[in-house]
């Protein structure tokens, strides 16, 4: 049972995050689908940080995180602070930045 | 006959022509031949306004002394003995570049000496006409500036020591004949006159600026001593073409056939103008270029034989035209072009002719010029009247003018004592003895025409001076001022006792024999020259009886009737113009037009359809920009997909 | 040796020029334009003493400065001229004053201030002078392109009512050409590079000059550079931009424009594209011949269909690039000087027309030939002086035109027999459109609204003269230019390994005088 | 105690020994499973759970691949704070606007599967080529002394800067989010006198009943009841009774006591439509910056806007 699978499992979830990002409309659920890309990201750091051998992986994934966390409050206040606007949280609504 | 005839002609030829002495002493003055009038246009020109009350004089000053210079040549050019009278000046190096070194520099020899004297000598005398003429024209100075340029541009012509500079007098005297063609530039027919002149003469000067190219392809220069010289080296086949060539430049300059239309608009400028121009001194530029190249034309037979034709057609076909014309100075300018047709005629046939081609045309400067005179009187007598169906009895009124422009006609239908007789009927007889069916062919054109010159300068003596007065109302016409009658008077003596000063004793032909070789007297005539003589008076006095009979006695309606095809074929130029305008003027503004909607659309539409699709295109694409965030995720992530794509396929 | 930098004198000054009148105070305009005036005229001045010291005889590059600019890639500042670039200097540092004393009022109404116009036209004079100075093949390049900018703020923001198409055309077009060219500079660079020993390549334009090129890349790279000179003078199918340049430019600059800035495409095939790619000069010689003969007719016939005074003009230069080209790829000594000799003449007879053009236009404010007629009675030195450019352009003999194209065409004659015949018919058509035009706007009843035009000014008069001066000078002794010519020529011909045809008779046999 | 037993674990064998292949084939599915649920979760509030569960479970895998102090950052930091926020943000803001299934962008679902499933097939054909047979080296000797002080020796020497930057990250994260949410205080700062005289003119001196009142439940959600039996709308806040309406719960406010006992039937929570809308119809109509919300500032009178038009 080499490690490979732990790398299928981190592709797998990546993908359905992926797939989350474009299909939901609520802009938390596909905030938490972004959130959901980069634990597979970690996942796959750690794998690979143990497959050769050195914590370099193990580091970046820590990175990883905070930025993921930093992101999160960020992301989290401007989908407030659309809500406060538009009374909405869908993503479809704000699309004025166009042709 | 004619094989004998052409091999002692070749040998003859070979003789190397004379290469010249180098200018000294008195020789030293003819640069200053093109020089005077060329800086009195000049000062005319650039003076503006404040040389007009005194313009007209510095003109004549220029052209009189530059006379001066000549005759002062002309007597230390007599002292050389026969074979080295050729004096040759070189001024500067014009054109230095690798192997084509063309030096500017004068050549004066008796051919370009006869020449020189016959434009200074009636340049001068239409000069102090025209201070007549022209006296209450606004443009005056600019007129003598004009005049001065033609008289600086034909001696350049005359006296160039090679083909280029000749070319540059060719172009010159082109310019100013366009000048002064088109010199009442208020009046659009003239302006278009002037133009179509240009033109013409332009297609012509292709015909010589091909044929120095070609010359310095195969000679490797383009002076006469170089070309000249090596004629006999080369093949006869370049030769012919390049005589051929030569022979469009001369169409193109002397109104021969394919390019003659323009001689009879040409009309449009003042009458000095005409005489000077149109009668005496541009037109046989022609002539002039055959009979300098002479050499060339003799090892090319048929390029001489194509001379003859030229030379042959021209001629009828301008005496059918002076038939039918009522404007006199059109009549005159077709009987120019007939003259000239004589000219070349005799110029095509071989050294035998060039002295009495020259001959003709020194006789012609003199009468054809006095005629242009006179004709100029009497439209100045008759404000500016030149329909001759408004002339009639203007003999009682204007007796000077009536006299000169007599003696003029006298000596254009060839009677004996007058110049006409000795050059023309010398024309007829070197064309019979060129032997064999052409010589008979050119023979009897020539003769048949001699008449018809009598048939129409009768009528127009008739139809201006005999018969009742048809003037204009109100029209007192009176003799014209001593200034516009001297030269008039001058030139009529000229046309009296030139012909037999030049010919008896063979004045002429001993003074041009160092240039074209003698004029053979060897082989026997076809016809005797005095029953040829008895048989040309014959024809001419069949001709003046006809006009007299047609013009002379029956009164003159002030409408032109209606008359044959053949006349009316006359009176539209025998269909010249309309042949230039329909095979090439119009389909030339076709294709203009043509050209201007395809450079439009074609080469600029397919620039801005370019920039049209590239525009097309964005304005598409930008329509992909949606709004909505989770299709631009959609794309984001197909490209992922394609870099990982990407990337997994370099590295399998 | 460290002799005095000419040609970075020559070239500097006006932009110093340029400085001094954009630092001068918006109010004093006046004071600006002399500055301007002044700055051209030192330029001429330094043109005219380095002319005095470059001697005919001498080496091929004379007045040469070398200084390295990027080592990485061996480029080079290296300046030096021979007897072409000097000539085509000269005619810039002689037209530019002239340009500039002939706009005198004429940016009056652009879209930027007066200072800026006077100010564009002496950095176009450095780009110019950088243009035909530059021996550095890199340098060439980098002038070919910059030249563009200040040409295109000229007729951008000061140019007739379509001036923006105009100029984006132009700049366009000479910048997809400027682009192909690049390509070929490159690829030149590259394949000297695994010729030349040492790790850095050279762009230097004698050390290229010796580099052996396979044929196919040869011919590659002869076609980058020559499309990009194709446009610039235009030649026949890539022509579109002149006209519309042209005639929407400000006088000034449609002379320089026309006068110089078409020039160095011409330069650029006589300097670059032959001795650089001799084979590839030789395959596609004929084509070349070809399209410069449409162009010829092209030219002519489309001049003759013009309404529009400014781009019958421009519609002529076509013509008489078409007869330079053919100079160049005709390969004889004759025809390539002159070509060289022909750009020369070109610039001060086309730019005459267009300074006359320009004069009459002011008087009118319109372009239409339709709206003149009859100016002779009402403005003869104008018409007088309208004249003798119309002549000079349909190459009288006596003015200048005329020495250039008969050795163009006699050059042509003795390699290609029938283009040199076809081009010799196309002078009746220069005769025909410039006697059109000065019939319909000099001759004839005058015009309406024409009774009181004013006939040449001092200061217009002060501009024409010098031009017809030179033009009739060059026309009765060329000698001095030609001089300086044709050693150039020669070593062109040279390196292209091309001999003149010898005439059939040996001249030698027969002893020339 | 447990990072021991699971050193052991991994010292035992260097590939993948028998007990992680146990943990790998219960997380995996429940790792995979939670994905899942959360992108087909039709409530926001179960995709959160959800999310958590998989984050927990990820946690787990860090400490069998021997990371056991990123298995404790993201038990605590990732799992516990980061979806807590999620979650505080989803009751904030979105749970009445749960999706519908019909999807608006065309053509944005089938290509969403597509690329999905590519990506997938990509990945796991690139890991398969790239790692086929690669046994992992395993963590002993950089764990030596423990996993924290092998990270600690790296984070603090090589990746110091970096280390460095992410503190800066943090900080103007935090900065943004407040700077993004705070909102200036338009209106004058009300004092006490001023909200006095507002009660008084408000046309309601007395306090608002208290809910519950002799109501059957004190949720926040049942109203106090008015003397003639009627419920007192006020006593139920507007957020309350605005989720209330979200939710779809029919709320009793204004009905008859006698109905209020009565179970109410459950509603069936059909597909409601959030006021989303087509997006070609919302083109038709300009959008004007105008903010609902009932906090906005009052209305300028008329009067003034005409003098200072």
């Amino acid at each position: 049972m080499s490690p490979d699978w732990w790398l299928y499992l981190s592709a797998a979830l990546f993908s359905v995050g992926a797939a989350g990002v474009l299909l939901r409309r609520n802009a938390i659920v596909v905030f938490m689908c972004v959130e959901l890309m980069l634990n597979a990201v970690n996942l796959t750091l750690v794998t690979f940080s143990r497959i050769n051998g050195d914590l370099d992986g193990q580091i970046i994934a820590f990175f990883v995180m905070v930025v993921a966390a930093a992101e999160v409050v960020v992301g989290l206040a401007i989908i407030v602070t659309i809500f406060r606007t538009r009374r909405t949280a869908s993503l479809d609504e704000a699309n004025l930045l166009k042709y | 006959m004619s094989v004998l005839a052409s091999q002692a002609l070749a040998q003859l030829a070979a003789a190397p022509a004379p290469s010249p002495v180098p200018a000294s002493g008195s020789f030293s003055l003819t640069v200053w031949l093109v020089l005077l009038p060329l800086i009195g246009a000049a000062v005319l020109l650039l003076s503006g306004r404040r040389a007009d009350p005194w313009g007209h004089l510095v003109g004549v000053a220029a052209s009189v002394a530059s006379f001066l210079v000549a005759v002062v040549l002309f007597f230390s050019l007599q002292g050389h003995a026969g074979d080295e009278r050729s004096i040759g000046q070189h001024l500067f190096s014009w054109v230095p570049v690798a192997g084509f070194h063309v030096d500017a520099g004068l050549l004066l020899d008796p051919l370009s000496m006869a020449f020189v004297l016959l434009i200074t000598g009636v340049g001068s005398l239409i000069h102090i006409y025209s201070v007549g003429y022209m006296s209450h024209d606004a443009g005056r100075r600019r007129f003598f500036g004009y005049l001065n340029l033609f008289v600086a541009a034909m001696l350049l012509l005359v006296l160039a020591d090679g083909y280029l500079l000749l070319y540059v007098g060719w172009e010159g005297v082109g310019l100013a004949s366009y000048l002064l063609i088109g010199f009442w530039t208020f009046k659009p027919t003239a302006a278009t006159a002037a133009k179509k002149a240009f033109v013409v003469n332009r297609v012509g000067d292709v015909g010589l600026g091909l044929a120095i190219m070609l010359m310095f392809a195969t000679f490797g220069t383009t002076s006469f001593v170089g070309v000249l010289g090596n004629a006999d080296f080369v093949s006869s086949g370049t030769l012919t073409a390049i005589g051929l060539l030569l022979l469009l430049g001369a169409c193109g300059k002397s109104a021969q056939a394919p390019l003659q239309t323009w001689l009879l608009d040409a009309m449009e400028g003042p009458t000095p103008v005409s005489a000077l121009i149109h009668a005496a001194t541009m037109v046989t530029a022609g002539v002039y270029l055959v009979v300098r190249s002479g050499p060339i034309f003799d090892l090319a037979p048929d390029a001489r034989l194509a001379v003859t034709i030229v030379g042959a057609v021209t001629l009828s076909m301008g005496a059918l035209i002076g038939c039918a014309k009522d404007d006199i100075k059109k009549v005159l300018a077709a009987s120019t072009m007939s003259q000239i047709g004589y000219m070349v005629l005799a110029a095509g046939l071989g050294p035998a002719g060039y002295a009495i081609a020259i001959l003709h045309l020194l006789t012609h400067g003199f009468f054809k010029a006095g005629m242009f005179l006179g004709a100029g009187s009497v439209m100045h007598a008759l404000d500016d009247e030149v329909d001759m169906r408004r002339y009639g009895g203007l003999r009682k009124v204007m007796p000077i003018t009536f006299v000169t422009f007599g003696l003029g006609y006298l000596a254009i239908i060839g009677l004996p004592p007058f110049s006409g007789f000795f050059s023309k009927d010398k024309i007829i007889e070197a064309a019979f003895d060129k032997g064999g069916t052409s010589g008979w062919v050119l023979g009897t054109t020539a003769l048949v025409a001699a008449g018809v010159t009598a048939f129409y300068m009768t009528r127009l003596m008739a139809m201006t001076f005999f018969g009742e007065a048809r003037w204009a109302k109100g029209a007192h016409p009176h003799e014209a001022p001593s200034v516009m009658t001297a030269p008039m008077v001058v030139l009529a003596i000229g046309s009296v006792c030139a012909g037999g000063l030049l010919v008896l004793g063979g004045s002429l032909q001993n003074w041009l024999e160092p240039v074209v070789g003698q004029s053979v007297e060897v082989g026997a005539h076809t016809i005797s020259p005095t029953v040829l003589t008895l048989i040309t008076l014959l024809v001419v006095g069949g001709g003046v009886a006809g006009g007299w009979v047609v013009f002379g006695r029956r009164s003159i309606p002030v409408t032109a009737p209606a008359a044959g095809p053949l006349v009316v074929a006359a009176r539209r130029d025998l269909y010249g113009d309309a042949a230039n305008e329909a095979l090439l003027m119009r389909p030339g503004q076709w294709l203009t037009r043509w050209l201007v909607w395809f450079d439009g659309r074609g080469v600029d539409g397919f620039v801005n359809g370019l920039a049209a699709t590239i525009g097309g295109g964005s304005a598409r694409l930008r329509r992909w920009q949606t709004g909505f965030v989770r299709s631009y995720a959609l794309s984001m992530f197909g490209g992922a997909a394609l870099v990982v794509a990407a990337v997994l396929v370099v590295r399998l | 040796m460290t002799s005095f930098p000419w040609l970075t004198t020559i070239g500097l000054v006006p932009t110093l020029g340029a400085v001094a009148v954009l630092a001068a105070p918006k109010t004093r305009e006046q004071a600006a334009k002399s500055v301007a005036l002044g700055t051209s005229l030192l330029t001429l001045v330094l043109t005219i003493v380095a002319c005095v010291r470059y001697d005919a005889g001498g080496s091929r590059f004379q007045l040469v400065e070398s200084h390295s600019w990027i080592p990485a890639f061996g480029v080079r500042y290296a300046l030096g001229v021979d007897g072409i670039a000097l000539s085509l200097i000269a005619l810039s540092a002689v037209l530019v004053p002239i340009v500039i004393l002939a706009s005198w009022w004429d940016a009056e109404d652009g879209e930027r201030s007066v200072r800026t116009f006077f100010a564009l036209i002496l950095v176009l004079e450095t780009m110019m002078i950088g243009v035909f100075a530059a021996t550095d093949v890199f340098l060439f390049y980098v002038f070919f392109e910059a030249m563009l900018i200040p040409m295109y703020f000229l007729i951008g923001s000061y140019g007739g009512a379509q001036r923006s198409y105009a100029a984006v055309k132009f700049l366009l077009y000479s910048l997809f050409g400027g682009l192909l060219m690049l390509a070929a500079v490159i690829g030149l660079y590259v394949v000297g590079n695994q010729q030349l020993a040492g790790s850095i390549g050279s762009f230097d334009f004698q050390t290229l000059v010796n580099i052996h090129i396979t044929p196919g890349v040869e011919k590659a790279l002869f076609l980058g550079f020559f499309i990009a000179f194709a446009i610039k003078a235009p030649l026949w199918p890539f022509h579109t931009w002149l006209p519309d340049a042209a005639a929407e430019a400000p006088t000034g600059a449609a002379v320089l424009l026309v006068g110089v800035l078409d020039k160095v495409g011409t330069f650029g095939m006589l300097r670059y594209c032959l001795p650089l790619f001799p084979d590839a000069s030789h395959y596609f010689a004929p084509v070349v011949i070809t399209l410069a003969i449409i162009g010829i007719f092209y030219g002519a016939l489309l001049a003759m269909g013009q309404p529009d005074l400014k781009r019958l003009v421009a519609y002529t230069s076509v013509a008489h690039f078409g007869f330079i080209a053919l100079g160049v790829f005709a390969f004889t000594s004759q025809a390539q000087a002159g070509a060289t000799l022909y750009m020369v003449n070109h610039g001060f007879s086309t730019g005459a027309l267009f300074l006359l053009v320009g004069f009459l236009i002011h008087r009118r404010h319109s372009r239409l030939v339709g709206d003149y007629g009859g100016v002779q009675q009402v403005a003869p030195w104008l018409a007088g002086a309208f004249m003798v450019a119309g002549l000079s352009s349909l190459a009288l003999p006596g003015l200048n035109s005329f020495v250039s194209e008969f050795l163009v065409l006699v050059g042509t004659f003795t390699r290609y027999r029938t283009a040199a015949v076809i081009a010799t018919v196309g002078i009746v058509l220069a005769a025909l459109y410039i006697l059109l035009v000065i019939q319909r706007t000099m001759h004839g009843p005058l015009r309406a609204g024409l009774e009181h035009t004013p006939d040449l000014s001092l200061r217009e008069a002060w501009v024409i003269a010098p031009v017809l001066a030179i033009i009739v000078a060059l026309g009765v002794y060329p000698k001095p230019l030609l001089d300086v010519i044709t050693p150039s020529v020669k070593a062109t011909m040279h390196d292209t390994g091309t001999t003149d045809p010898a005439p059939k008779l040996p001249v030698a046999q027969e002893g020339d005088k | 105690m447990t990072s021991l037993t699971l050193n052991s674990l991994a010292l035992a064998a260097s590939h993948m020994s028998t007990a992680e292949t146990v943990g790998f084939w219960i997380l995996a599915p429940i790792a995979l499973l939670g994905a899942l649920g959360v992108i087909f979760a039709r409530s926001a509030v179960h995709a959160g759970l959800l999310l958590g569960l998989v984050m927990l479970s990820l946690g787990v895998v860090y400490g069998v691949q021997d990371a056991q102090f990123l298995m404790f950052v993201q038990l605590i930091v990732y799992a516990g704070a980061v979806m807590s926020l999620f979650l505080f943000v989803l009751m904030l803001v979105g749970i009445d606007s749960s999706d519908s299934l019909v999807e608006t962008l065309r053509a944005q679902r089938p290509l969403a599967l597509l690329l999905g499933l590519g990506f997938a097939v990509l990945l796991v054909a690139g890991i398969a080529d790239a790692t086929t047979g690669t046994t992992s080296a395993g963590l002993e000797e950089a764990n030596a002394d423990g996993n924290v002080l092998g990270l600690a020796k790296l984070l603090f020497t090589r990746y110091v800067f970096a280390f460095e930057l992410t503190s800066a990250l943090l900080i103007t994260a935090a900065l943004g989010a407040m700077v993004l949410t705070h909102r200036e205080k338009i209106g004058p700062k009300l004092t006490q006198k001023m909200m006095m005289q507002e009660r008084v003119r408000g046309g309601r001196p007395s306090p608002l009943p208290g809910p519950g009142v002799f109501a059957r439940s004190n949720a926040v959600g049942t109203p106090a009841l008015l003397p003639d039996g009627t419920a007192a709308s006020e006593s139920v806040s507007p957020s309350v009774a605005q989720t209330l309406a979200g939710r779809g719960v029919e709320s009793v406010v204004g009905r008859h006591p006698a109905t209020i006992d009565a179970q109410p039937a459950p509603v069936e929570p059909e597909s409601f439509e959030a006021e989303s809308f087509q997006p070609e119809t919302f083109e038709a109509e300009p959008f004007e910056w105008a903010p609902s919300s009932p906090e906005s500032p009052p209305e300028p009178e008329p009067a003034t806007t005409e003098e200072d038009a």
